[in-house]
């Protein structure tokens, strides 16, 4: 019984915050939102240096070979810094979903993702919003060996960008449940991007217009249709990479208030000692440890495959998100008129914290995988 | 009890209806109209609103006639407010001169300041901008540290002001000075009345989280103000400004419901357009019953406008009942807002372009809705006045 | 529009207010808790020769032929003491369901019941806690013109010193909305009482058991089967009614709160200069100011039969009931320890909010009252 | 990370299941087991379930063996804690004495307290109760003003303290008094232990609002204690009460934990049988959403005691972590309880007899509910304890 990151585990979060403090002020942020693509390759290297995108990455494709857990203090440190940047989908969803593909796909991308050449994305839902699988935007049928991709997939992270998209589509005529997973390249025909002006201006994200794209069956990682314990351990993963997101962001967010209550003056005390403030902040820091605990948690039972994986990574990324677009409305408040601005830069917070409550499944729908799971 | 209007009431209602059908500006009024996209632009309608207000007889409502007003009842006003609401008429830009610095005026200006600057507001020629919070005097208004101080017949004001609402637009502001340091705090204040084009006057936009840019900061650097432009006396200026605060919360909120309850409406549409996994979001059993609380909720806001009304009416004060209503539409608003985006699905994560649900404009108003705690008074201060003035808690 | 009282409604309310005070100090209403019926009739007379029962009897029968907005003050009053008696029941159930009912029912009952000699009650629900009418516990069906009655009621308000009772009962075999309303009258053969000991201990409860009870046409109220629209003015009313004491609980439990706040002193100074205090009894006062108004909203819609009347209650009784429970329960809070004990009152009102929330129909089922309407 | 446990660990939990199977009072552990009604009863069940305990080796789990405890691990007595809940074991009497006095003593008790008082309180022969607040000194507890004077070789007490747990069943009480006036407020207390039989000292049993009474006001006219009790020195009893509190927050937030976990789960099995409308209760999407949020919850405030432990035994501060954890079950277990009444239905109103739902045990506890954000410091103290010591908010 240790309920605690390793000294290593902490030494690569040092070097990543170090990292994203020199290269990823907020200052740099602000300025990639005037840039073509809201993305910067030099921070994203710099990431894959200290080993991002190769934690998952077994050994023979150039991967560290290492668990979840070592990587989970980056996650938090990347939503700390509010990355705009496909970490989550590169570094965590593609490695978990081609561990189940055969070796032609696997030498063909994990190499790349582990060195940080590719940049990767997941396309799933559509517009209805369902839980998902039911959810999946695009619907896949069979023409011989291939597969005919025909729908939409909209706020995939920065798609137009990505050099490999996980496509998971749901089996025209088959029960929802049935999951194909499919890589596609950029430039394959029958698939067209388009931008989408998201809440969260930092991040970015595109619609992905499938119509007709017809693939072979060395695109599709296990059977078509039988991929849902993938797609599940995909799921979940992701799900405990968001709660350490948004436990990284609170974080920040909770320090600004905290900070500006310290200074900030009016009646003659700092704002901190008047109780409307002080108990809020007290609130804030309850939240934010409790729901920590348990994104900390779902990553060991990520990493370790426990059986309970998936209901403690879908607490986690429940209440984790509720919990960032919480604190991050309070830490605006605290800071009155200033915390309402553009210059401060607590509305990107409160904006991606809005972000990660809508990906990968609503606090509803994953309070609704735990009631699945315990009644 | 009666929730009937009277006949005259009535006429007065449809008279504003057909009115405001006949004069709204080409496209307002319809739920999908697209709003103008720059600040500029929107204040060149809300500039060209007011001109037609005041020409259709609707500026200054609460006015006495003598000085160009309508002299309309509380009950007309409020019918008003409800009616402008209901027809998405644009706000109008010069709002706070017209609620708050006309009536101070008319109670504490002088012969010639009335002259002045009545007729230009109600008309639309001069729009004013309020220059009351500070950096560092926001909650604490009392501690504003602008100083102006005395030349021959003029004050020579320095420092900044923030929160500027419209400076960008404005014509003239309204603001607090302290011209005697030495005095406690809420004496040595002077309400002034500047003309935004004097020299050393500096107005910087900013830009809130939604992209918007109504407010400002405005810097004064040996600006030379008239003494006959101070409103009331030298030195005397807190009593003057508690009457602009208590219009802050008079009328307006009711202006705030009738709009809340249009957004409502149209979200309950959009719930029951809006379909997912075959069935409307409306008939989802945790979206309905947060509807029907926004909505239950809602007329309890109503009615407790409808019971302070009746109150004022009978003369009692209109006072701390106003921080209870704003406290409780501002975080009622957070609540609609918030579940507008739940209701819209992951597609509400759009802003704009051609995927954008209802034009993005939910969002807009999710975020819009954080600031409505923070503006005129944040909701920790109405706190305090609700438990101070109307519970008797001591300070 | 005039959205007040009219000075006679409240001179209505300081009378009644002065009676209580007088005759129903908590002091008495403890006493009570020991006594065989937990009622008192003096206290009922008292309240009657205000005209408390007899304000919605028309005139021929001895009543004042009022309106319920006659009634409402004095309703907030009864909950501002706790009254200990069935006086929703009493004084504003039975005489509208009687208002629909054949003149001989009417002479049997109304008389007595605007005079205070009648104590009259109500009963409806089974224990599965179903929407009304749904949730009738007792089902009826015919044989030749008589109604042949089986079922429970649970919590029927006072039943055991009831005089009549009014039953309300779904239709055998027909849809869940045929509603048959049956006067029931002490000594009937075919029922029985147990008395159930409640959460809240000052007002007393029964449950009811009829078995095979059968009665003639005279006792049940218009056709059998067809009650619905009196059902439902009825329960429009009693929601409204409920609403009411609960604003009159809420108000007193309020005030003890504010009181104590002023005098009790820890670190130096009054705990109402404490933000955490002060801005806590500031949210009762929202929340009950914007209650209070909606439940007067509803007692006019009511009085006036208003097209929302029914909206309008459910609204008031659903947030007029959690308004009455959070504001007790602060108030608790506010007292710390001393609010905990059985010695302090606070206890009662809290327990008493509690009833009212599960009375004819919870919050949730209000809710969806409004949203079927609305939506 | 590891969430694994050790077999010396896992063989302790195995050892300890099994001498609760075979040593629990008859009847109890079973979930419709009748508790006892009166409070006597109770305390004499829970007074023989100390004894027996104490003659299994597991009373003063966390003492040092030479005081006669187990000298377990952190872990150990966490694995106690779950245990005992997961068995439905009765609470112990003496586990005031056995958390907060028993480590106080024997940090600052001389040898001859250690000898006279740790062995009778692990075996259950003195039961002891704690006089900490006063009618006056509640959340602020160093203001206490219950007077204590030197006459010779002993302390002569005067004045009332309130909330004594289990007063009227205790053999000794250990308390603060002032020997002080003039010092400063945290100066000048003394930490005094007392038998409770010595003359001048009355009882008296506060009623709960559960109906349950295991607190009593305590008052002391002219009771001579000798100064052989006062633990540490006279006039320097602050610092050992710190010592004392210390404890009140630890390890114990593990068993109230357990114990949430054992009644959720017997919650979650009400809403599967409970059937409204031909289904179960569990199946209503409401009811479903506030049931996986508690078990969300429950499951974030296990993880953070976790967090905490490890942490502890590494070496770091147990303190304002305490609070942390006491805020958030405090409150998690009100809306639990709350969500069981609505998940009983209108049944829960039924308190007693042949119809109460679960025996009316959810009734108890959620009426229970309310006074854990009072207790042991309220909520706002709590709060007032993590900005200051946690943020570092100004006082």
């Amino acid at each position: 019984m240790y309920f605690d990151f390793s000294k290593e585990q902490y030494m690569g979060r040092d070097s990543a915050r170090e990292l994203l403090d020199a290269r990823l002020p907020t200052t740099r942020l602000r300025e990639m939102l005037g840039t073509e693509t809201g993305f910067d390759r030099d921070v994203w290297r710099g990431l894959a240096e200290l080993g991002s995108s190769a934690v998952l990455v077994p050994e023979e494709h150039g991967g560290l070979a290492l668990g979840f857990l070592d990587l989970a203090l980056l996650l938090e440190e990347s939503g700390r810094a509010l990355l705009p940047a496909p970490i989550v989908e590169t570094a965590v969803m593609l490695p978990l979903a081609l561990a189940d593909a055969g070796p032609r796909l696997q030498k063909r991308w994990l190499p790349g993702i582990a060195s940080g050449d590719v940049v990767a994305t997941v396309a799933l839902g559509g517009s209805e919003g369902l839980p998902l699988p039911a959810g999946l935007g695009v619907r896949a049928h069979r023409e011989g060996s291939d597969l005919v991709l025909d729908g939409e997939a909209l706020l995939v992270p920065f798609g137009e960008i990505a050099d490999v998209v996980l496509l998971a589509a749901r089996m025209n005529g088959s029960g929802t449940h049935d999951v194909s997973l499919i890589l596609l390249e950029r430039g394959d025909p029958g698939i067209s991007w388009e931008r989408v002006e998201g809440l969260d201006p930092t991040f970015r994200t595109s619609a992905l217009t499938v119509t007709g794209a017809r693939v072979g069956p060395g695109r599709v990682i296990g059977e078509p249709g039988r991929a849902r314990g993938t797609f599940e351990r995909m799921l979940d993963a992701a799900r405990a990479a968001i709660a350490l997101q948004a436990v990284g962001g609170a974080e920040r967010a909770l320090q600004l208030a905290v900070d500006y209550a310290k200074v900030r003056h009016q009646f003659g005390k700092p704002i901190g000692s008047f109780q409307a403030i002080k108990h809020t902040c007290a609130d804030m820091l309850v939240a934010h440890e409790t729901t920590r605990s348990g994104a900390y948690y779902a990553a060991w039972a990520v990493d370790t495959r426990a059986p309970d994986a998936g209901v403690a990574a879908a607490m986690a990324k429940a209440l984790a998100t509720e919990m960032f677009r919480s604190v991050a409305g309070h830490a605006i408040q605290v800071h009155g008129g200033i915390g309402f601005t553009w210059e401060h830069d607590l509305h990107f917070y409160f904006k991606r914290a809005k972000y990660l409550e809508f990906a990968l499944g609503t606090a509803t729908q994953c309070r609704e995988v735990v009631a699945a799971a315990r009644f | 009890m009666d929730f009937t209007f009277t006949p005259d009431e009535e006429r007065f209602r449809l008279e504003l209806r057909q009115w405001l059908q006949d004069n709204l500006p080409r496209g307002w009024g319809a739920p999908g109209y697209e709003y103008p996209k720059t600040y500029e632009d929107w204040a060149r309608v809300r500039r060209q609103w007011d001109r037609t207000l005041h020409a259709g007889g609707y500026a200054g409502l609460s006015w006495p006639r003598e000085y160009g007003g309508r002299g309309a009842t509380l009950i007309e006003q409020v019918i008003y407010f409800e009616e402008i609401a209901r027809a998405r008429a644009p706000e109008e830009l010069n709002r706070g001169a017209k609620l708050l610095l006309g009536p101070t005026i008319i109670r504490h200006g002088t012969e010639a300041q009335k002259q002045r600057f009545l007729p230009r507001i109600l008309s639309g020629d001069d729009i004013w901008c309020q220059g009351f919070s500070e950096p560092n005097a926001g909650s604490d208004l009392a501690s504003i540290s602008t100083r102006a101080v005395r030349d021959g017949d003029m004050l020579v004001v320095n420092g900044q002001k923030v929160w500027t609402s419209y400076a960008t637009v404005a014509d003239w502001i309204f603001m607090l000075v302290r011209t005697d340091p030495e005095a406690p705090k809420h004496q040595g204040i002077t309400f002034l009345l500047a003309d935004v084009r004097t020299p050393g006057i500096t107005v910087r936009p900013i830009v809130q989280m939604t992209g918007s840019r109504e407010f400002a900061e405005t810097f004064f650097d040996n600006v030379r103000v008239p003494i006959a432009n101070v409103l009331g006396a030298v030195n005397e200026g807190w009593p003057v400004t508690a009457t602009a605060l208590s219009h802050e919360r008079g009328t307006l909120a009711f202006h705030r419901h009738a709009m809340i309850r249009v957004e409502l409406d149209e979200l309950i549409d959009v719930a029951r357009r809006v379909r997912r996994g075959g069935q409307p979001v409306s008939e989802e059993p945790l979206i309905r019953q947060r509807l029907a609380q926004c909505a239950s909720e809602l007329d309890m806001l109503r009615w407790t406008l409808y019971r302070n009304l009746t109150r004022q009416i009978q003369g009692g004060p209109a006072g701390a009942e106003g921080s209870i209503v704003k406290l409780y539409w501002s975080e009622l608003y957070q609540r609609i807002t918030e579940l507008a985006l739940e209701i819209l699905g992951p597609a509400s994560q759009i802003a704009g372009g051609a995927r954008a649900e209802e034009g993005g404009r939910w969002q807009f108003r999710f975020l819009k809705s954080r600031g409505d705690s923070i503006h005129s008074g944040t909701n920790q201060i109405q706190r305090n006045i609700i438990a101070e003035r109307l519970l008797g808690l001591p300070r």
